[in-house]
């Protein structure tokens, strides 16, 4: 096997670091909720529907609560209370918060235990919900057979929900094992989620709970008609992380893209307001039974490959760290990398060859997530192509778990129809005549690919070791990763944080760290 | 399924008619040469289309790669052509159509002129066959005779007459500048003069080879790559019987 | 060397007009598709088109690539296309032409809408740069101002106006359904709309962008894949200097 | 490295087991001279020109003392007894034999040593040339830059020589290190090299004299041009064999594509007639000091790469040995081999490593020649690219010494002049990124690419002991190689071969000979 030589006892002080890091940050954590929790929590005891300019009424409730100075107490609290008050049902108590017009008071009220009790039915419901739909999956997934790792990952985007139920369906035809909806251009930075099915979006398609279902019934039918299993992904990211995740966890999906700090780093959003909300989406998808996918691998869109690889490593212990604080298993934190080596810089598929078997072994339980050359290519199709050979092969060799297809038409659009067929059929060829490469070889010692990762988990521990020193929120200050550089209170969405009241109440999450 | 008569090209939206193409041009890369490849891809019928790449390939030529939406569009309903392949036979159902005939069928198969690609040939004819299926050696129903490659149109019509065949296959690999064509042609030309060409079914073979093609150059029918053995026995045996039964 | 004026495509024969397409059709693989594909070809001018792919993309769907000879042309004449990036100053010529103004030349920057494609406006703007160029802010005679990705147009003159801007440059790298064309557009419409199209030299750049599409959307001039900073930066002190000498 | 175990006693004994192949082989060439023998002969000596229908000189020479029963005392004898008669140029004897109608006695006339003498100053000239031409090559071609290993070999084959002047201009402008102009479809069958510059080829354009000229008059200019040397490559082969090497000696070519037993097996030209041109080709091709490439990748275009791999070693052995016999060092030997494996089967890529490397490491001396993938290409361009990527990576990883680049057009048409260009581009990157591939890996001991390594060479051993025991002859006539069946005196040329009379006269040959 084409080990690389790795010093554990670095790793145990790696993954000692990053828990120091993310407990740091847990302990905001626990003090804080967002606008964002909080409308997954009103989503999840059955708040749905939206006025008719659009804006749903998860966020009309919040937002009313939150302007009343009343969020603090958490949407379940006042849910609770209405209920208690003689609220019919959920749905009724949250229309007439949000729109009712009466004043919202925070004084008197119920306690959150009394609250709390008022709700167990339905959180019960709610907590059944998730389970039902993993059982659902887990079942639908048993009687089809399921692809071999590396599993062959493909994106569409056509920007329309029924264009992409027909990619979708072409792409498990032709061999693909996990199909992801790339959502539209500015999704991240909307504060609600879109409602409906939608046929409009530039860069991708609006993820929504109808978009959903839209393409898991798609991805059923394939399923059933080709007799082996497709699996759907979407984007738990971005200003509405949780409720995404809640979503997705109903509605059947397989994995989530779901970062403690991608938002922060490439969509500028608040870094308070991301690891608040990626707490309680993680806690979701956790329950859910969900796979995350990291982000890590677009730190290399920005930053050269070669000099920050540590950085992807280092992130990756973090992501690791936040993930465990959420209650996430191994088997589900799906830590993304990514080739994207100077594809004509001499040995540079070596290079990626060390750092793909890297983060294979140190994270061996994982089911990692490997990504595509995208910054070095052009539009020189032919060329593209072959350039995505190297990374399936590199792949296929060092054993990743799910691998996201590159496309040869990546420096030009998001993938037609045909550039996703020849991806697949690529990626079949490759996977199938290199099979065992990994197996047969050993790398020379103190070679180029064994010097390689020995300085890369280095320079790794070398960072944490720093990010530890001066905290998360410094770090990222500074520059840390992408070379970006983000102030704790600046970017979009701080103003949906809120420090949780000492009678805070949330059952859900509750359930959902039991055994915390 | 129900397939739309009229059709275009398909990218990522219904209609969207996305069209990729590549092309050589003598300029070198620039602003000009952009714009010439831009206008050289209109030309063709494509719609807003992007220059992806635009590469300098010799000291005065540049490579360009263009997508963008064609305007047009094939109507199905004006497409005439036999689907040879749609409903093949297999083994067992040929042998027994092939009883009725009281007779072996002769064939007789050659990669003919300068063409000596007997892959091909061997594939349809020989035992070993092709693609898992054994070829037309391997049926009790034909005496098959292969001739081999760079065999001359006078001595293939020779040797065929000589062994009495039903049918002559004959197999055309090189297709530079047309050669393909003009020697094919010049086969069924030779036939037409010595009065022979209804005396054989006649079959023409290649990977650039369609049905259509061979029909225009007077054949009885084309085959092209991956064709199965089976599909050229199915054939041939109930063309023979066909023609049996007519003449009888 | 001198260049021909009537370009069509080369392959290996002068005037064979070679051409490839690929592209993808609602039909199952079979004798009829080979003939829509080709049919589908010929209308876009090949003669004699190679359909050497056939392959089914989908339940319902096949992929092609043919090639042909192409019948069209291109007349070099015709195209009136500045050639920007022709002859570029080098960075000693710049800041040398840049001292005839005496003072810096204010520049402000963005990716705007809701593109989040910070690299390539980077790569003109911040010192590192591109390519092993730095960017605008290494040159003295500049005062450069990057405002990042995402930024709203009217946000963006704003800050302009703030700024005192002599130039400002957009980058659009998202293209879908020519979004990129779109939000370009409003950003003169806005300037025009308040008076000020001309109080600013407007860059536009990205990946899709050149200078002829760039006019078109009403900027003074476009950029597009692999610009260099100098080249950027030797046409902003250009066209300021020139500016700055026809309204004195 | 990346070794195999080769046993080098079972090696040392296929190269014994080749040895007496050849050897047997050679008392019979020692034996006979061909009509294309005695035309280079004539061409040698400067007979030149061609009548009105492009029959040339050398021909109507040959043939006319063929009919007259007086070819076996070697066309050089006639020559000599002319000029001894008075003729006033060995141009002037060709044609009065050739055209004068008069009688061809082969009674009387001078001894060979007599013959010899007169032709002394003819011959010397005749070696001259050929050992002037070498000098000016490798002079020119030391004030250039030459590529690295694997050498970059394209061909160009429009059929037309000035669009091939054009075509491998480009060539060297993007990348090639050697330049093949591929031979037009049948020439290998005629039994004459046409005369001048040639338009009209199909599949290729004529090896011509004067067509050798306008190349190697490109690859000069572009050699100039940008600094690197552009090697010229052709034929070798067919009929003419003896005839083109000539050619080739005299116009400075650097490679020649020459096989002990290609036309024997692909043009079905006879063993006989073979064996004896190739001799004297071969003992050209060492006095000027071309590299000759051998054919052995075309047995797997018509046999199973799999199954019949040790045919390919077998063979190499046995070109070997011939290539001894004439004189050739190990460093003109470009053997060749090829990767032609059916790519969807499982592991293929580590069975064609194994295959490369075993040749590398038993030919360690030569500049072995690595084949392109072509059986399996199929049509669509964009999958063929890859297939060529994947051997491109096999080439430098086994550090192949001369690779011919594979063509995504392979299936179509011969390349383009944007396919080779893509092609070129796509080596320079798999090169580049991988270069140190090899060196950094071991493989695994009792793997997968190690027992097919050791297999390989066991059945090419257990091969040339049974081809050793029946004779070259017989081999051949049961489908030893390429599952082709040739006999003795079958197939295309028979009637040229002619024994030697016991005064044979060849004085070129004697002094080719020279140390033997
Ligand atoms: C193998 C091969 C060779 C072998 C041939 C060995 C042999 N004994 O056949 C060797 C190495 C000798 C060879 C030599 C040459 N080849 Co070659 N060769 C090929 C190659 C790689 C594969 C062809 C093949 O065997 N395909 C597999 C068979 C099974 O497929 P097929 O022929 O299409 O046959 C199927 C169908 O078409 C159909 N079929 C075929 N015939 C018939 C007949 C009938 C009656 C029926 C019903 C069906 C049928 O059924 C078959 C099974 O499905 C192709 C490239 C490629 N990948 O296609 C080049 C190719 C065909 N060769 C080519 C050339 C140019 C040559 C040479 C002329 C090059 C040269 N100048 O030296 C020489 C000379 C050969 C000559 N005089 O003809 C070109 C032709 C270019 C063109 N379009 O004109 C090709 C395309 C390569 C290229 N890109 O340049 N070649
Ligand atoms: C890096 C990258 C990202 C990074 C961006 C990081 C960052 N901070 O910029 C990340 C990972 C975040 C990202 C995200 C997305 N991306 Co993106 N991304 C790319 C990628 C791989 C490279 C772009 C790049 O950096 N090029 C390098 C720079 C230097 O080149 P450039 O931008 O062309 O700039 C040069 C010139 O154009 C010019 N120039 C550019 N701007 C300007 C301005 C002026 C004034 C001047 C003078 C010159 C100039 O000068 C530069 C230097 O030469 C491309 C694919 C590719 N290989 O091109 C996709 C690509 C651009 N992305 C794409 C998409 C769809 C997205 C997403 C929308 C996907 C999604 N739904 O999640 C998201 C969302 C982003 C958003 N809201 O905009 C698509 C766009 C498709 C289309 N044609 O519309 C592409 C083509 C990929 C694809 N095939 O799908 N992406
Ligand atoms: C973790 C994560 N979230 C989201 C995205 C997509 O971007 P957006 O936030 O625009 O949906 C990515 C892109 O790769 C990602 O890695
Ligand atoms: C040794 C040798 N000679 C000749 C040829 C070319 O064929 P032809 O004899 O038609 O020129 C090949 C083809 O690869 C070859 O390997």
């Amino acid at each position: 096997m084409a080990t690389v030589p790795v010093d554990l006892s670095v790793v145990d002080e790696c993954r000692a670091l990053a828990g120091r890091v993310a407990d740091d940050v847990q302990r905001y954590i626990d003090r804080h909720t967002t606008v964002g929790v909080e409308r997954t929590v009103a989503r999840a005891y059955g708040v749905i529907g939206a006025d008719p300019e659009g804006a749903p009424l998860p966020n009309a409730l919040v937002d009313r609560l939150q302007a009343a100075g009343a969020l603090s107490r958490g949407v379940s609290w006042h849910l609770g209370r209405a209920l208690l008050d003689g609220a019919s049902s959920v749905q009724d108590a949250a229309e007439a918060i949000a729109y009712g017009g009466g004043s919202i008071d925070v004084a008197g009220g119920p306690s959150a235990a009394q609250a709390r009790a008022a709700l167990e039915g339905h959180t019960r419901a709610a907590i059944d919900r998730i389970d039902r739909a993993r059982a659902d999956r887990e079942a639908f997934k048993a009687r089809h057979e399921v692809g071999e790792a590396p599993l062959k990952y493909v994106i569409v985007a056509t920007g329309n929900i029924y264009d992409d139920a027909v990619q979708a369906k072409a792409a498990r035809f032709t061999g693909a094992d996990i199909v992801a909806v790339i959502r539209a251009t500015a999704q991240s930075l909307l504060d609600y989620v879109p409602e409906g099915a939608t046929t409009e979006g530039y860069g991708g398609t609006y993820a929504t709970q109808e978009n959903f279902r839209i393409i898991r019934r798609a991805a059923d039918e394939v399923s059933q008609e080709t007799g082996k299993y497709l699996a759907q992904t979407n984007y738990s990211s971005g200003l509405c992380m949780a409720e995404i995740a809640w979503m997705a966890a109903v509605e059947r999906l397989d994995m989530l893209l779901n970062d403690a700090m991608y938002g922060i780093l490439f969509r500028d959003i608040n870094m308070c307001r991301t690891f608040v909300d990626q707490y309680f989406s993680r806690r979701i998808v956790a329950r859910a039974g969900i796979v995350i996918n990291t982000g890590e691998d677009n730190y290399l869109t920005t930053s050269d490959a070669v000099e920050k690889a540590h950085t992807v490593l280092a992130s990756q212990f973090i992501n690791e760290a936040f993930a465990k604080r959420a209650g996430l298993r191994e088997e589900q934190m799906g830590l993304g990398h990514a080739f994207e080596i100077d594809p004509w810089l001499e040995d540079s598929f070596l290079l990626e060859l060390a750092q793909a078997q890297l983060v294979r072994q140190i994270f061996d339980r994982h089911p990692i997530k490997w990504m595509p050359p995208t910054k070095f290519k052009t539009g020189d199709i032919l060329h593209s192509h072959v350039h995505d050979a190297m990374f399936n092969l590199a792949g296929i060799t060092t054993h990743q778990s799910i691998e996201l297809l590159g496309m040869f038409s990546e420096a030009i659009q998001t993938p037609l129809l045909m550039d996703r067929y020849l991806s697949l059929k690529s990626a079949r060829y490759v996977f199938g005549t290199a099979r065992h490469l990994g197996d047969e070889i050993q790398w020379k010692p103190g070679g180029i690919v064994e010097r390689r990762a020995r300085e890369v988990l280095a320079s790794a521990h070398e960072q944490l070791a720093e990010v530890e020193r001066v905290g998360i929120w410094d770090a990222i200050a500074t520059g840390a990763f992408a070379d970006v550089k983000r102030a704790r209170t600046g970017g979009k969405g701080f103003a949906g944080v809120v420090e949780r009241h000492a009678e805070y109440l949330n059952p859900l999450l509750e359930i959902l760290e039991a055994g915390r | 399924m129900a397939t739309k008569n009229v059709l275009r090209a398909y990218g990522d939206r219904e209609g969207d008619g996305m069209v990729q193409m590549s092309f050589t041009l003598e300029i070198l890369p620039g602003d000009r040469a952009r714009e010439a490849a831009k206008r050289f891809a209109e030309a063709h019928g494509l719609r807003e289309p992007i220059v992806s790449a635009m590469e300098q390939c010799s000291a005065q030529h540049s490579y360009f790669v263009v997508y963008g939406h064609s305007v047009h569009s094939v109507d199905l309903a004006e497409i005439h052509v036999e689907e040879l392949a749609a409903k093949p036979l297999d083994r067992d159902e040929i042998l027994a159509l092939a009883k009725q005939l009281g007779r072996k069928i002769v064939v007789v198969g050659a990669c003919t002129g300068s063409d000596a690609h007997t892959v091909g040939i061997d594939a349809i004819l020989n035992y070993k066959g092709f693609a898992g299926e054994k070829g037309l050696e391997s049926y009790k129903c034909f005496d098959a005779h292969n001739l081999g490659a760079q065999v001359e149109n006078v001595e293939l019509v020779t040797r065929a007459r000589a062994l009495g065949a039903d049918a002559i296959l004959v197999s055309q690999v090189i297709t530079q500048r047309n050669c393909h064509k003009e020697n094919a042609a010049a086969l069924v030309a030779l036939l037409r003069q010595e009065g022979l060409r209804d005396r054989f079914l006649l079959l023409l073979g290649g990977p650039r080879i369609d049905h259509q093609l061979a029909v225009e150059l007077g054949f009885d029918a084309g085959f092209g790559t991956g064709t199965k053995p089976s599909a050229v026995a199915g054939y041939v045996v109930e063309r023979v019987l066909d023609r049996a039964a007519r003449s009888a």
